[in-house]
């Protein structure tokens, strides 16, 4: 068997003008978790119904563990697939939607009455066999869609935004049992979601897609703290941007002089984020800013008044106006009290975790 | 419930009821009445005429029983005809779509006398059917295909398409590609997305094409009365050579009574079988 | 105006016909006349409900008619030219002649060179599949049935000779076909594939319209049968005077011309000769060819016809 | 998107020989028409002779002219009267709804000629013998249950949320219906209406008993005609209609294009 | 005008025998922002959706803006409504669907094409007016979904799950955009979420539905911090839970005895947690808990091994084994070092953050 499960290459979807997906190509490997992510209309769908042998590809090649399969029929493929509108068969009862695959494959009736069993504890739908698609909600149609696809088995599974009707502590319990049984039945998975926090914490890589094309593939953590573009960096997690130009690069440390005449400190990055005179970007993540409790002097210290407060329970969000007059966001936890909008506030931006990066001309990231 | 219900109800049951229901009764109370000398009606209370329908093996096997199997013969080929051309239909657009369907509307559009020359010059004796099939060597007397049982079938077949391909066209337009999508990722070929997925889920358009299709040919008579023969009395014909060729109302009424209540048991007994099968699942409700 | 007579007729030629000849009568006693069309059987209905004035008719009508007591009385005095009829033209006090044509038998005679001289040429076993009679609905065959009963030794009282006769015929394998729809009659003698078999002289007149040269008719030994077009006036009609001077028009030598030579429906006039010189002269059912009409009782067909039929379904059921 | 084409060209074969024959009778036809020989073949020659006759023929112009005013009278009217009844029976549970159900299909169980004469003895009886009223209602209630049958499989699987959020923005009942449902079961409707109008336009025996004097539909004229006397003016007539609607489709279609360009 | 825009008073919905909804009760006032927040299937699209009149209750009664409107036709409650399956109309482009009701309205021609613009860039749809439903991705049909809501600028809006098909950026972006529409139009707005961050930071109030019925409506913050039972406290957030005895309460600090023998200290709530003897669950949020950096002795301090970490860009999660065999999440942010499964860990567990809550017989929070 071939080292990656899939191979994409190049592939396009054009609808008349419209190009869904241009020149995408990434690799799964074996038992590898990727996950797609990107913004609403970015060609994800697209992506994952060409492997899936739905769409034909305008152009490019795919291969399922080594085989070409760029336009082999879907069944051809064995590929398990969850749809992002569950495309429930509606005169089949959540039994019989689960059923269906299981029966094609000739499996005795005694072990589909188990696997339904299994599947249905799994996603939390125990009780609803005979139940018409018609009839449950939108989440418990969600996830007869995803047990229809686990119900299978298959060795490589694709899924569209497969827990996105679900609350928050449902998805929490069904990502775990997607983890246990992919690692268990050591099952690929190519992953489409727009909660970054599901595709960090499940994925051994992501793939992040823009407009079409591919922007950056990275493990989890290369990609939160080493985002290749302000694209990514903004996307995946919160990002403030200081933009200025680069008054001195060296020991590993860079200086920035911002718009406002004040001089930030940064950890230089491992390409050189130019030379001196350089516009450059300069980027730090909220809950990396240090809130201070006592006014404090000292390199990289920015004053200012919360603009917004904004609570998540177990994050608070405050929205900061510079002095400078630019909007600074930060992220604390485990806090006792708030600040009231207006109030007035120091924060430290700590050097260590200020990145620079070069831009162009035109204020965009540099190619 | 009642309050939902009456109101879109009410205006079809009024006018059923006054220019269905009340006509039918007098036709009811005639099937009891007698017909003299085989020229007039007079009032009665006699049961002779079911009694002369009923009491006759003849005409339980050779016209109600024929019916029966003629129109389930018939519809059943045209849906074996009519469901491909549906399903390709389904996925035209625009000109195409028209031109096809003009052409499925066709034998329609022209009425039945004339379709039948038009058949008349495929079909006769000496017509271009035969003629092919004795140069091919297929056969060498000509075959009789019209005037008798084979040109009811034919032209029932013919005329009976047109309309369930119009039954189902909705259905299938319906049908979400990724409900196919769904199957054949779970592995099912074409075939079986089309038995398992598909062909369920035009139940309703098929439900009505067969219900439409079935009742016309059950009550066939001016194809019987122009392509067929002694052998081929089917129940509508009968119907009509009795109340308007021998002024036999009382017995043309007796059979309408008999046919009508034969048609509604078959449809009730269709109707239960498409509902419990499928029709109850799809059924939109709020 | 307010003056409108209903007037059952048959559509097609007769109506063109009767539309022609109707204007001059409109003009002569300002009266509109109303067509109402349809096939026989709709004629009689119509009458029942006293939707019609005057009932244009077939002969087994007008007697099912007669026995519900439909029609009034045809009073000589207000149709003057009753008394030019034919004898046998004057049915019943209610029922008279229009006019007559006759069903003769039609042959090809690039198969049949000679004229046959019997119906019985319809058995012969050297047509199969190629002999055309009407349906069993229809005068003609029924007339048939009952000439061949009268031959085997039965008659209108004891069908059953003539019964077997037409089942032998049906089961024969001779028979395209018992029609229903005359035109598709003359249609398969011009095809050729119709060689032999009975036609309405007017369908024959068609026939030959067509161009075609090989088909011939003849009158059998044993007669034609006739086709008779009958008039009443039922007793509901709404202006019985207009439509007895309706029923005179009929009757007037220009309107029985008209429907001779246009429709081949004979006089059943004294006063209306066919001139010498028309084209169709020998179609037309007159003189001798009148004489020979074969016309058995037909209350009694009436009266029977459904039994006959009923009976014959069964014997060639298949 | 895949589509269902179980084995595209099998699908296409099929569908063509169906084609062919549903359309061959028709073709004859048109030859037929075009015959100065009528239906001799091989033809002997083109006329347009019959055409002629069959479009200066008064009678069949003005059957024709009938036939469509009641086809789409009756179509309209049975296609009303079933919409609500379609969509109650279809979206309701009750009890007694199959019989109700039967009930509405009930004129189409009744052989035809038995109903159109009882229905045109009943409207002697009350007094509404001619006119036209007596025509419109047989052509009205026969196609009613093929109204309500290709309507109620046409709302089957018919999303009701759609409705919901056109009421939800304020849209009346009236309203929800003209811009959401009819719009959404178009091709159901359309037919629907088709059926309708071809049964309406094809009916014989309703006519015969029921049209007034000078209210012939064509069926009638023609079969008329046809019965005693073939030529191939009804030919000519059967195939100028084809093409008519042929030409009325193409329109149609052209039409709708251009409104849909418009719309930008 | 009522003090009250909704105010659901005991509804009911049956189906068949299925309880979808089962006596809920509660009020929005006048342009408050209120959350329906709870697990897949309990009941919210059937709440939401008897208030906008899509379905008659089996039982109750509903006032919007104080008149009775049980059974009002929806036409006639003027109430936005945002669908879970977005229902858009398959006949009608974007802009068409966005100009139904407007044109219903009867607003003129320039009103609408302003509207239309207006409300499709605030959904980031400008560009795809003329695209049918089909046509568009997941994410965008939702964006039609709420442009087509928002065009009729209502008094009151129901949104179910609005945001669920969209990426974290667009979603914070769309959230922004709803807060601010809301506040600038005193709209009122009930909104069925999963989200619980998205319940949290937009809400004035949030109530918490379970199994057809009401659990609890509180402002975020108290909701939080205060939950009425372990299932909100669960539900909303993450929860370690300790169970044992109360061996002392006084001073305003509980002592909790656990199974393994350990006392914890936790401050007292409001309500008494019951008297010495009594068994108790003790609460306490992963973001509390604090991970020490050296051994260290002492009061509510803990031993134990790394289970199962989860990073989340911002976060990192760890699941601990402790030594007493309970298992504890905790969360780090601004963290630098990732430990190994397996690694020893002590962790204090902070007394004022540890709420005890009483417990009835059977291990379920006493009424
Ligand atoms: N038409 C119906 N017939 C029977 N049961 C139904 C029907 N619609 C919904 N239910 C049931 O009612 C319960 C509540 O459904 P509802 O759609 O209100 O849930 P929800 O809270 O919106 O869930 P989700 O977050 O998954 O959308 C569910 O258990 C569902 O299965
Ligand atoms: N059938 C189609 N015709 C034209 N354009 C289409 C079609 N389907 C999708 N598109 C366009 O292609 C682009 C990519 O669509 P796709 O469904 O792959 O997006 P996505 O990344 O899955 O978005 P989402 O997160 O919103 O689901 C979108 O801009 C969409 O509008
Ligand atoms: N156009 C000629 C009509 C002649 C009708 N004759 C009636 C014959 C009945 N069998
Ligand atoms: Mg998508
Ligand atoms: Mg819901």
């Amino acid at each position: 068997m071939s080292d990656h499960a899939i191979q994409v290459n190049g592939i396009q979807k054009l609808y008349g003008t419209v190009k869904a997906v241009d020149d995408v190509s990434f690799d799964v490997r074996q038992g590898e978790f990727t996950s797609l992510l990107g913004p609403s209309g970015c060609g994800k769908t697209t992506t994952l119904r060409m492997i899936a042998g739905f769409i034909d590809p305008s152009g490019g090649s795919i291969r399922i563990n080594g085989r070409e399969v760029t336009h082999l029929p879907p069944d051809k493929r064995d590929v398990g697939f969850v749809f992002q509108n569950y495309a429930l068969w509606p005169h089949m009862t959540v039994a019989e939607n689960v059923a269906f695959g299981l029966k094609l494959r000739r499996k005795k009736r005694a072990f589909i009455r188990n696997k339904i069993e299994e599947v249905l504890a799994v996603t939390g739908l125990t009780g609803y066999e005979d139940r018409l698609p018609k009839r449950l909600s939108g989440g418990q149609q969600q996830r007869v869609a995803l047990a229809r696809a686990l119900a299978l088995e298959p060795q490589l599974l694709l899924m569209d935004e497969p827990l996105s009707n679900l609350d928050r502590a449902l998805r929490v319990s069904m990502r775990r049992e997607l983890k246990q049984l992919q690692s268990r039945m050591k099952m690929t998975t190519l992953y489409v979601t727009h909660d970054q926090e599901e595709a960090l914490s499940m994925s051994n890589r992501v793939v992040i897609m823009n407009g079409g094309r591919v922007e950056q593939i990275a493990e989890p953590y290369a990609l939160y703290e080493a985002p290749a573009s302000s694209f990514v960096a903004d996307f995946v997690g919160i990002t403030n941007f200081f933009e200025g130009t680069l008054v001195q690069c060296a020991d590993g440390w860079d200086e920035v002089r911002l718009a406002s005449g004040q001089v930030l400190k940064a950890r230089a990055g491992e390409a050189s984020a130019g030379k001196p005179g350089d516009v450059v970007r300069a980027l730090i993540r909220p809950e990396r800013i240090i809130l201070l409790a006592e006014p404090e002097d000292g390199p990289n210290v920015l004053g200012g008044r919360v603009e917004l407060s904004e609570y998540f329970g177990a994050v608070l969000r405050y929205t900061i106006r510079l002095d400078s007059g630019d909007v600074l966001r930060l992220e604390v936890h485990n806090f006792d009290r708030f600040l009231e909008n207006g109030a007035p506030v120091q924060v430290r931006v700590p050097p260590e975790h200020l990145r620079v990066i070069p831009l162009d001309g035109r204020g965009r990231d540099a190619a | 419930m009642l309050r939902r219900i009456a109101p879109p109800l009410v205006p079809v049951v009024i006018v059923l009821l006054i220019f269905v229901v009340a006509p039918m009764l007098w036709v009811f109370r005639t099937s009891f009445n007698e017909l003299v000398d085989g020229a007039y009606m007079v009032d009665a209370l006699t049961l002779k005429n079911y009694t002369r329908f009923l009491g006759n093996p003849w005409y339980l096997m050779n016209t109600l029983w024929f019916s029966i199997r003629i129109a389930v013969v018939t519809t059943a080929i045209s849906v074996v005809c009519a469901y491909p051309v549906a399903l390709y239909v389904a996925r035209t657009h625009g000109l195409q779509r028209n031109i096809l369907m003009t052409l499925i509307m066709a034998p329609l559009l022209i009425g039945l006398v004339t379709l039948v020359y038009g058949w008349i010059v495929i079909f006769r004796g000496g017509g271009l059917l035969n003629s092919l099939m004795i140069a091919l060597h297929v056969y060498d007397e000509p075959v009789r295909y019209m005037w008798n049982i084979k040109g009811v079938v034919i032209l029932l077949v013919y005329i009976g398409t047109p309309y369930i391909v119009l039954s189902l066209l909705d259905s299938i337009e319906k049908i979400s590609p990724y409900l196919v999508e769904a199957a054949r990722n779970v592995g099912a070929s074409r075939w079986t997305a089309f038995w398992k997925i598909v062909f369920p889920l035009t139940m309703p358009g098929l439900y009505a094409g067969l219900v439409i299709v079935f009742s016309l040919n059950f009550a066939a008579f001016a194809v019987p009365l122009m392509v067929g023969d002694t052998s081929t009395q089917m129940i509508g014909l009968v119907i009509y050579r009795e109340a308007l060729l021998n002024n036999d109302l009382p017995f043309a009424s007796a059979l309408s009574v008999i046919m009508i209540a034969v048609n509604a048991l078959i449809l009730v007994g269709m109707a239960a079988l498409f509902g419990r099968l499928i029709l109850r699942k799809l059924e939109s409700d709020r | 105006q307010d003056c409108a007579l209903r007037v059952t007729t048959w559509g097609g030629s007769y109506q063109a016909t009767y539309e022609m000849v109707a204007e001059k009568f409109e003009q002569e006693h300002n009266c509109e006349i109303q067509w109402v069309v349809g096939s026989s059987p709709d004629h009689l209905i119509k009458s029942r409900l006293g939707q019609v004035d005057v009932t244009t008719n077939t002969l087994l009508n007008s007697i099912a008619g007669e026995k519900e007591g439909l029609w009034m009385e045809l009073d000589a005095s207000k149709i003057p030219n009753m008394a030019n009829l034919y004898d046998n033209a004057k049915y019943s006090p209610y029922t008279i002649f229009a006019n007559v044509g006759d069903y003769v038998l039609a042959y090809n005679t690039d198969h049949i060179p000679d004229a046959p001289e019997s119906w019985d040429a319809l058995w012969n076993p050297d047509y199969k599949n190629h002999v055309l009679i009407y349906g069993f609905d229809h005068i003609p065959t029924l007339s048939l049935m009952v000439l061949k009963a009268e031959q085997g030794g039965g008659g209108v009282d004891e069908i059953e000779p003539g019964l077997k006769r037409m089942a032998e015929l049906v089961n024969s394998g001779n028979l395209i076909g018992g029609l229903d729809v005359e035109s598709q009659m003359v249609s398969l003698f011009q095809t050729e594939d119709a060689w032999l078999g009975m036609l309405a002289t007017g369908r024959m007149k068609e026939l030959l319209g067509k161009g075609v040269t090989n088909v011939k008719f003849t009158r059998p030994e044993e007669g034609t049968f006739p086709l008779i077009t009958t008039i009443n006036i039922p007793k509901t009609a709404n202006d019985p005077a207009m439509a007895a001077a309706f029923v005179d028009y009929i009757l007037s030598p220009e309107v029985q011309l008209a429907f001779a030579t246009r429709n081949l429906y004979a006089p059943t006039v004294k006063n209306a000769p066919i001139p010498e010189d028309f084209e169709f002269g020998d179609l037309l059912v007159q003189n001798e060819a009148f004489g020979r009409l074969f016309l058995p009782d037909q209350e009694k067909i009436t009266a029977h016809k459904a039994e006959w039929q009923q009976e014959l379904n069964e014997m060639t059921k298949k | 998107m895949t589509r269902f084409d179980l084995g595209g060209m099998a699908l296409r074969l099929f569908t063509a020989l169906m084609m062919l024959f549903l359309i061959f009778p028709i073709g004859v036809t048109l030859i037929v028409s075009l015959n100065p020989r009528e239906f001799l073949l091989p033809p002997t020659g083109i006329t347009f002779e019959w055409f002629r006759a069959a479009w200066t023929s008064e009678t069949f112009l003005r059957g024709m002219g009938v036939s469509l005013v009641l086809g789409v009278s009756a179509s309209l009217i049975a296609n009303a009267l079933a919409l609500p009844a379609s969509m109650a029976l279809v979206r309701n549970e009750f009890r007694g709804k199959g019989a109700v159900s039967l009930f509405i299909m009930s004129p189409m169980l009744i052989p035809t000629t038995i109903f159109s004469l009882a229905l045109y003895i009943y409207f002697v009886r009350i007094g509404y013998g001619s006119g036209l009223l007596p025509l419109l209602v047989g052509h009205t209630i026969h196609v009613l249950p093929f109204a309500m049958r290709i309507q109620s499989a046409s709302l089957h699987r018919f999303d009701p949320s759609l409705e919901e959020a056109a009421r939800n923005v304020g849209a009346g009942r009236l309203r929800t219906l003209v811009s959401i449902t009819l719009p959404t079961i178009r091709t159901g409707l359309v037919s629907s209406f088709a059926l309708c109008f071809i049964l309406s336009w094809n009916d014989f025996p309703i006519s015969v008993f029921l049209a007034p004097p000078g209210w012939t539909p064509l069926p009638v004229e023609l079969f008329s005609y046809i019965k005693f006397q073939y030529d191939a003016v009804a030919a000519a007539l059967a195939s100028s209609l084809i093409v008519l609607s042929a030409i009325a489709m193409v329109l149609i279609d052209r039409f709708a294009g251009l409104r849909r360009v418009m719309r930008g």
